[in-house]
């Protein structure tokens, strides 16, 4: 259970970063924040205390024992979209300071409406 | 010997020709900008290769590793599924013959890879039959849309990259927390086994996992409100790139979200809700669609506008307004993206995005502006044009659902309309009788950028001539696609 | 013979298309095949003349048959329609000349007629709203043809009409959720088993629809630009013709989906018709009214022809609106008769523009002497228009008149009189400030029109006078709607009327020959005096002083200011700016409400926090969202 | 057939007599009124026979020539609708409304005449006589109806019948035939509706440049007209008559009763003119056609 | 025997002409003072069949009242010319005749029938209402005799007339 809660407040947290924080960097962090949230609540979805791996060879485990292995495999793709997402970001960011000289998205409002 | 008829190749095959691409890049960037066009012919010859199994057996289903469904990835084509990834395809294609000559800036092979992977990630969305593979596919599709948008590297397209990039990473997340949710729920992630095993739940229990995966969806798929990176991010990209997104991304997104409601949630009490957001959606995209001066944010905005429009078809929840769901669909994604081709072309002579420089080309541009028109008169709904009967259907659709004050939303429906009228004649009112601006030199675009859409431009004008196929087509997927235990049959049929 | 009436529809749309592709050869060939084609329509329109055809089914759609049915009321407005298209697409050979865009005016002109041809021979709502929906957007883009001020009127037109279109599509889509079929007959059958509420609001819903193109008030604001800036032929396509077609929509509605004993049964309040014709009889009447009033004060020719036909087709509607047969043949003939005099005129006034490139009444005057060929199709025009007698006007006015007085509808018959005595006034204004008068030096050097563009006014004006004086041969086609309607005809010969059941009697050929002798014995006393000499011009009664070449001896700006100052404060507001301030607001408030897209992430994020709270705020409430 | 003959020859030389008696007689005793000995009784016939005798003319053009034939031929032809005591004439072939306008076409061909004479000031009578029938027009078309309305036809020689025996549509709806005198008064252009031909503010508006036979025409025609209007009056309120004694008799006393009005009234200005007949006239007539229309 | 006809023909047309002459009132000087005079009920010229008319196309009397100046001169010619014919002019008080108390002035034509035929004059300053009818009766003695032929002897001596009021009006 704590770690759905802890998933949740750290998704949570995410969101205030990217609503409420003016720097770039700490809304990619806030952005971080919300896929590591995430990938724990997958993570802690699939897992059964004191299990172990879910090796159906090994004799002697019984399933019930067993971690769920999808949501492990799930986890390991989304780290590494959330990765990919984060380094696009990250480049956006980099250039964003480049064509204004600055980190603060107020700056950033050439479009709208 | 290849399997032809094999789903699994609509994505294997560009992907392996991304891979390609990034082989041959070292040694010749210009070189891959031949292949997008290749690997998305392969993949239309594929679909069409596609229709006749579909249509004899409803759905086909692909599976990988061998194991039947529901245990491992597995790809379930049906009707609504293989015509978006025909009009994918078909879009690909045309828009990556336009970038042939269209796309002069560098670097020309990330631009040809992001593009094939936009494509592979959306031809992926509307085949995939399993949820998580569904977020892959989303991902795919987000990542190489946020690389494309920000392509041109200036400040606008930086900074709608930006935002589009934000809003869609929590988009994915959101999305994922939905799948895992079900995943929790069901111990599943095939879409016909959830379908299946979500039975035993409430209404309310369902909601969950529902608004999760409707709200991530919805960035995507440009859902009032959260479809404000759109107006941005469209006109920003590349006019190529702007006619996928515009065409056929946002719909893939909806059509992701019709298949977790109908399929996945059989939900059909949320309806109203749907239809509210959709209703919005209409409302606030054709409103400031009028207000625009910019050709592209213009066009953008009635994306939103006609999402809406078709939306609200489906959301209609009967045979009928899924019916008119697909046609304005299909409409949709054929217009637009043709209307944005041109859009591209036009800018390319005029040099500006502005509406008002866009005065008098229509008598130097006659090729484009002539198309420009048609695919404004199919989108608006005039006849004889494909959009008249599409429009029609969901009139019929609308006042056929009598939950509501019916005659309310028809009026909305059709005040709407009359504004995209509206702005769609202005915009062609200047074109072709405005004063041409003095000391303009402006001739038709090079012929590489007028075939595309000339090609598109005569499919609209087919459909325009014989519509009655398309329409008993479209019948056929709305029932196929409201019978969700057909599609759950036939994926699960196996065990 | 079934087929043909496929080949009917279907002859202008291949005329469209041979006469732009022919006009990428040469000039010529494109002309050949306009008027080849046109006249082909009309030809093929003449073996239906007394063969109707029921059922003729053109394909199906969402489960309804789209028929084709061709009946003499079909047969009347399709003559109308190729007549008056044919004698446009001669008009315009000459009158566009050396504009650019020619093969695609054409094109469009030919598309416009197969539409509308299309309409009267539709037999079901579908493809009568198919139809309506093409001849919309195809007549926008005649209307914008006619230079840099005609876009804005097209613009006011295609959003009008696009209105009135979705109005009828509403109305459609209604019927068609209830029967899924479209076909007339079994709409009816609906109507006549549903309930009063919702056969009002189909009604109401069709009526908008057609008023707007019938141009009847309030919903004729865009008719006093669109046919004032579009090029001359197309403004007589549109007032010939388009408005005819509005006008038969509304018989369709009336007489085919309707019928009177239904509309009776509709509103059973004690009017002398039925409530809700007797309503449409009075729009009809304050068409009339006002829009002759507004006729008199303009000083463009075109706009006083343009609300000239707002009034003009107030008749037709009235007359269809009466519901007796009188008043549906007299309704039915003055749309025959409006389309030969209002596109008469309107080709004898483009002749003017065409030779003089003005419209401006003020600034004309004393064509007679340089284009005495217009100027008869002039006369004979407004006479007609003006309903005196001998004319073709007349015919029918009176027709409506009697119907009125027939029915008791007094007050109605008050404002028909009216209107009819207010359009000598503007009538008079118009030949006067063109043909009468001084005749401006600029114009010294202007010619007749070429012979091709006297066509079509030779034509017309005989037009006027063989259905003024013979109405018997338009009577001959509307009777045999009326018996096909299930309306009993009313007693007529070639002459006129017998008369009886309330009704006067009318003999034109007495009145005519009459007048005829009166003439005579007038020319007799007149042959009697001193031979005249002709003077000029100049040489004229100005109290003693000599007017010069310089001097504008001429009275035409402001003819009736006099009038105005009579009937102007009534006329400070109109409809026309209850819209534009109804368009205002909305943009207004449209321009608010795209501010929700405030172009800052931090809101965009919240949007989703939002969603997100709201649903689960739903589901805290018991996830009934409804 | 000989009668018919007859009558052909015969009604116009008599409306034209009883015309140019009455417009005799309107100078005479306008005249007298003025306390003037007044010109001789036949004084229009020898006017009409100088103007016709005029040794040159001139001419604008056909229309201008063919204004005046226009207009005593639409006179000629509008006599054969009104009938006199004992004839019924043509009204079988127009009934009162077909009237109304069949006596437009002279004003019509008038005016294209008088147009075509290309001087203002008989642009300018035109506008006014054309307004003017716009203004006069509104009362007279709701007095016409009441009439219409109250003998159940619209025929002119029934509505004559139907007044046989004294009960004369003026006692029976003696409103409407105020407003129709009133009309009547109005369509004869006597003071203060002469405002048309006002010959000190338009130099006699549509005949400014006629003269010689043109004019002649135009008095002949103004004979007919006045015994147009009256003989109107006289069938429509005042039963007819069974003979013609008895009709100019009435006419006679109609036409008193104008000239006595005419002579002793100035001029109204165009729009007072329009708003006059609008106001009054029209509200009168309209509580008449009410009264009608509630009586049956 | 056809001569005779039409003589007499002529003759009935004379006496019944006579009997109606319309005047325009056209006013040059002070002449005109004493038309309305005459129109009164006390002097009622009317009786004679003399009524006012406005437009020189109606009128048969051209009345030149007063002194004629040169610019007046101008307007009397083109009204004259627009008068159709018989025509008469009828010289008004003595200034018409030679030029009365203007005599010596530059801007006033001394002789009118220099420059249009005058029939008749009526002498005077001013001539009284009753002169002025005397006039008229006069007049129509002339007319009644085929006397009164100004008009003709405008048209044969056209030349001389022209020549005179080119003299003075260029």
């Amino acid at each position: 259970m704590i770690f759905y809660v802890g998933a949740f407040i750290l998704i949570a947290v995410g969101l205030y970063a990217i609503i409420i924080k003016k720097n770039l960097v700490k809304i990619i962090i806030g952005l971080d924040l919300i896929s590591s949230g995430t990938n724990l609540l997958i993570v802690s979805i699939g897992y059964v205390k004191g299990g172990t791996a879910p090796i159906f060879s090994h004799p002697g485990i019984l399933p019930q024992m067993m971690v769920d292995p999808v949501p492990q495999a799930l986890t390991l793709t989304a780290i590494v979209i959330g990765a990919s997402e984060l380094a696009l970001a990250a480049a956006f960011v980099a250039i964003l300071y480049k064509h204004y000289g600055t980190l603060d998205i107020r700056k950033v409002r050439g479009l709208k409406w | 010997m290849v399997n032809l008829t094999n789903p699994i190749l609509l994505i294997a095959v560009p992907l392996f020709f991304v891979f390609l691409a990034a082989v041959i890049a070292p040694f010749s960037k210009r070189a891959t900008k031949y292949l997008p066009p290749v690997a998305f012919l392969i993949n239309l010859i594929i679909t069409l290769y596609l229709i006749p199994q579909v249509a004899e057996k409803g759905v086909i289903v692909a599976t990988t590793a061998g194991i039947k469904p529901p245990f491992a990835i597995n790809i379930a084509v049906d009707g609504l599924g293989l015509s978006l990834a025909i009009i994918a395809s078909l879009l690909g294609l045309i828009a990556s013959l336009y970038n042939l000559k269209y796309i002069t800036e560098e670097p020309q092979d990330k631009f040809n890879m992001l593009f094939l992977l936009l494509g592979t990630g959306i031809t992926w969305m509307v085949i995939t039959g399993d949820m998580f593979n569904l977020f892959v596919a989303f991902e795919v599709t987000s990542i190489s849309a946020f690389g494309l948008v920000g392509f041109l590297r200036d400040k606008d397209s930086i900074e709608a990259g930006f935002k589009y990039l934000v809003m869609g990473s929590i988009g994915a997340s959101l999305l994922l927390i939905g799948v895992v949710m079900l995943y929790a729920a069901t111990g599943t992630l095939n879409m016909a086994d959830i379908a299946e095993k979500i039975a035993r739940f409430s209404f309310r229990q369902k909601l969950l996992p529902y608004s999760f995966i409707f709200t991530g969806l919805g960035i995507e798929g440009a859902l009032f409100p959260l479809n404000a990176w759109l107006p941005d991010a469209h006109p920003a990209a590349p006019s190529s790139v702007s006619s996928i997104l515009s065409g056929i991304m946002t719909t893939a997104a909806i059509y992701a979200i019709i298949r977790a409601t109908v399929t996945v949630f059989n939900y059909s009490a949320i309806t109203p809700f749907i239809l509210l957001i959709a209703l919005l959606t209409l409302v606030f995209g054709e409103t400031s669609a009028f207000f625009q001066k910019d050709i592209k944010r213009m066009l953008a905005y009635s994306t939103i506008g006609q999402t809406g429009f078709f939306f609200f078809a489906f959301s209609l929840g009967s045979v009928q307004g899924m019916q008119g769901a697909f046609m304005q669909i299909l409409n949709h994604s054929l217009s637009k993206a043709m209307l944005f081709l041109i859009a591209g072309a036009m800018i390319t002579q005029v040099h500006s995005r502005n509406i008002d420089d866009f005065s008098g080309i229509g008598k130097k541009m006659k090729i484009s502006s002539v198309f420009f028109a048609i695919g404004a008169f199919s989108l608006m709904g005039l006849p004889p044009f494909f959009g008249f009967w599409s429009k029609l259907t969901i009139i019929f659709a609308t006042l056929a659902y009598t939950n509501f004050y019916t005659i309310t939303l028809v009026v909305i429906l059709l005040f709407m309309s009359v504004i995209e009228g509206a702005y769609f004649f202005r915009v062609m009112q200047s074109m072709f009788f405005g004063k041409l601006k003095e000391g303009t030199e402006i001739k038709e675009a090079s012929p590489g950028l007028v075939v595309p859409f000339v090609i598109l431009g005569i499919v609209i004008l087919t459909l325009a001539i014989y519509p009655t196929p398309i329409i008993a087509v479209s019948k056929k997927i709305a029932v196929q696609l409201i019978h969700r235990a057909v599609y759950i049959n036939a994926v699960l049929g196996g065990l | 013979m079934n087929m043909s009436l496929m080949v009917l529809l279907l002859t202008p749309f291949t005329g469209g298309i041979l006469s732009y592709l022919g006009g990428k050869i040469h000039r010529s060939v494109r002309y050949t095949f306009a008027i080849l084609f046109s006249s082909l329509t009309l030809v093929e329109l003449f073996f239906y003349y007394n063969k109707p055809v029921n059922h003729f089914v053109l394909g199906k759609m969402f489960g309804s048959v789209m028929i084709l049915q061709i009946n003499p009321i079909s047969w009347l407005f399709a003559f109308i329609v190729t007549t008056i298209s044919l004698l446009a697409i001669i008009f315009s050979v000459n009158d566009m000349e050396g504009r650019g865009g020619l093969d695609f005016y054409y094109f469009e002109l030919m598309v416009v007629e197969g539409a509308m041809l299309g309409i009267t021979l539709a037999g079901d709502l579908l493809t009568f709203f198919l139809f309506w929906e093409i001849m919309s957007w195809t007549s926008y883009l005649l209307i914008i043809q006619g230079g840099n001020k005609s876009i804005k009127a097209g613009y006011k037109y295609i959003i009008m009409s696009i209105i009135g279109a979705n109005s009828m599509l509403i109305a459609i889509a209604m019927i068609y959720g209830k029967i899924h079929t479209l076909v007339f007959r079994n709409v009816a059958m609906l109507l006549a088993a549903s309930p009063h509420g919702f056969d009002i609001a189909i009604f109401v819903l069709f009526a908008i629809g057609f008023f707007v193109e019938a141009a009847v008030m309030p919903l004729h604001t865009w008719v006093s630009d669109a046919y004032s800036e579009a090029p001359s032929s197309v403004s007589s396509v549109l007032s010939g013709v388009l408005e005819k077609i509005g006008a038969y929509g509304l018989f369709v509605l009336l007489y085919a989906l309707f019928g009177v004993s239904l509309l009776g049964k509709l509103m059973p309040l004690r009017f002398p018709s039925p409530t809700i014709m007797y309503t449409i009889g009075w729009f009809a009447g304050i068409s009339i009214v006002v829009s002759t009033f507004l006729a008199i004060l303009q000083e463009d020719a075109k706009k006083l022809l343009a609300y000239s036909s707002i009034s003009q087709i107030g008749y037709v509607v009235l007359g269809i609106s009466i519901g007796t047969s009188l008043g549906v043949a007299g309704g039915l003939f003055h749309a025959l008769n409006h389309a030969i005099f209002k596109s008469l005129l309107f080709f004898t006034i483009g002749a003017v523009i065409y030779r003089t490139g003005t419209r401006n009444l003020s600034e004309l005057g004393g064509l007679i002497k340089k284009m005495p060929v217009t100027f008869t199709g002039t006369l004979f025009g407004i006479i007609a228009l003006a309903g005196v007698p001998p004319l073709n006007g007349f015919v029918s006015k009176w027709m409506i008149y009697e119907a009125l007085l027939q029915k008791k509808e007094v007050f109605l018959l008050i404002l028909a009189l009216i209107g009819s005595t207010g359009s000598f006034l503007y009538v008079y204004r118009l030949i006067h400030s063109t043909f009468l008068g001084q005749l401006p030096e600029k114009f010294k050097d202007v010619k007749e029109v070429p012979f091709l563009m006297q066509i079509p006014i030779w034509l017309l004006s005989l037009g006027t006078i063989v259905f003024g004086i013979w109405p018997g041969l338009a009577m001959n086609v509307i009777a045999r709607g009326e018996k096909f309607f299930g309306i009993t005809p009313i007693k007529y010969n070639l002459y006129g009327f017998p008369g009886g059941n309330g009704m006067g009697s009318l003999k034109m050929i007495n009145i005519s020959s009459v007048f005829i002798a009166g003439l005579i014995v007038a020319y007799i006393i007149f042959a009697l005096g001193a031979k005249t000499h002709r003077i000029s011009q100049y040489d004229n009664y100005a109290a003693g002083q000599v007017v010069t070449k310089d001097t504008k001896y001429n009275y035409s700006y402001g003819f009736y200011m006099f009038f105005g100052r009579v009937v102007n404060p009534v006329f400070k507001w109109s409809a026309d700016k209850i819209y534009l301030a109804w368009a205002r607001s909305a943009n207004v408030f449209g321009d608010y409400m795209r501010r929700i897209y405030t172009g800052n992430l931090e809101t965009y994020s919240s949007y989703i926090v939002v969603i997100i709270s709201l649903v689960g705020f739903l589901i805290l409430l018991g996830g009934k969202i409804w | 057939m000989v009668k018919n003959i007859l009558i052909a020859i015969g009604l116009p030389l008599l409306a034209f007599g009883i015309g140019i008696s009455f417009m005799g007689f309107k100078r005479k005793i306008g005249a007298r009124i003025q306390r003037r000995y007044g010109p001789p009784f036949h004084q229009p016939l020898l006017d009409i026979i100088k103007l016709l005798s005029k040794k040159s003319d001139i001419s604008h053009g056909i229309i201008y020539d063919l204004g005046p034939m226009i207009a005593l031929g639409a006179s000629i032809l509008t006599i054969f609708f009104i009938p006199i005591p004992g004839l019924k004439l043509l009204t079988g072939s127009a009934d009162v409304i077909a009237l109304l306008y069949i006596m437009v076409i002279g004003s019509l061909g008038m005016g294209l005449g008088a147009g075509e004479s290309a001087n203002p000031n008989s642009s300018i009578g035109i506008a006014r006589a054309l307004t003017l029938m716009f203004g006069y027009d509104l009362p007279f078309v709701i007095v016409i109806i009441s009439v219409l309305l109250k003998y159940h036809t619209t025929n002119l020689y029934a509505i004559t019948q139907a007044q046989a025996g004294g009960h004369w549509a003026m006692w029976v709806l003696p409103l409407s035939a105020i407003v129709g005198f009133i009309v009547i008064y109005g369509a004869m252009g006597e003071h203060p509706f002469d405002v048309v031909t006002a010959p000190h503010e338009v130099a006699t508006g549509p005949m400014a440049e006629y003269g010689g036979k043109h004019l002649g025409l135009l008095f002949i025609d103004h004979a007919f007209h006045v015994y147009i209007e009256l003989a109107l009056f006289v069938d429509l309120f005042m039963g007819g008559a069974s003979n013609i004694g008895w009709f100019y008799v009435k006419m006679f006393v109609l036409f008193l009763i104008i000239v006595f009005f005419d002579e002793v009234l100035p001029r109204f200005r165009i729009d007072d003119a329009v708003r006059f007949y609008w106001r009054w006239p029209t509200i009168i007539a309209l509580t008449s056609l009410i009264i009608v229309l509630i009586g049956g | 025997m056809e001569k005779m006809t039409e003589q007499q023909f002529r003759t009935i047309g004379n006496m019944l002409r006579k009997r109606s002459l319309w005047m325009l009132h056209y006013c040059t000087g002070c002449g005109s003072m004493e038309l309305p005079a005459v129109g009164t009920s006390r002097y009622d010229m009317e009786r004679f069949g003399v009524v006012p008319y406005i437009t020189p196309r109606q009128a048969d009397i051209l009345l030149v009242t007063g002194y004629v100046n040169t610019k007046t001169l101008r307007r009397i010619v083109t009204v004259y010319e627009q008068m159709l014919d018989p025509k008469y002019v009828v010289g008004f008080g003595s200034c018409p005749i030679n030029g009365g108390v203007y005599w010596d002035s530059y801007a006033v034509i001394k002789q009118l029938d220099r420059y249009i035929p005058v029939d008749l004059y009526i002498a005077g300053c001013m001539p009284r209402p009753e002169a002025i009818i005397t006039g008229f009766m006069h007049l129509m003695e002339l007319i009644d005799k085929g006397k009164a032929t100004g008009y003709k002897r405008y048209k044969e001596n056209l030349e001389y007339y022209k020549e005179n009021q080119r003299k003075v009006l260029e």
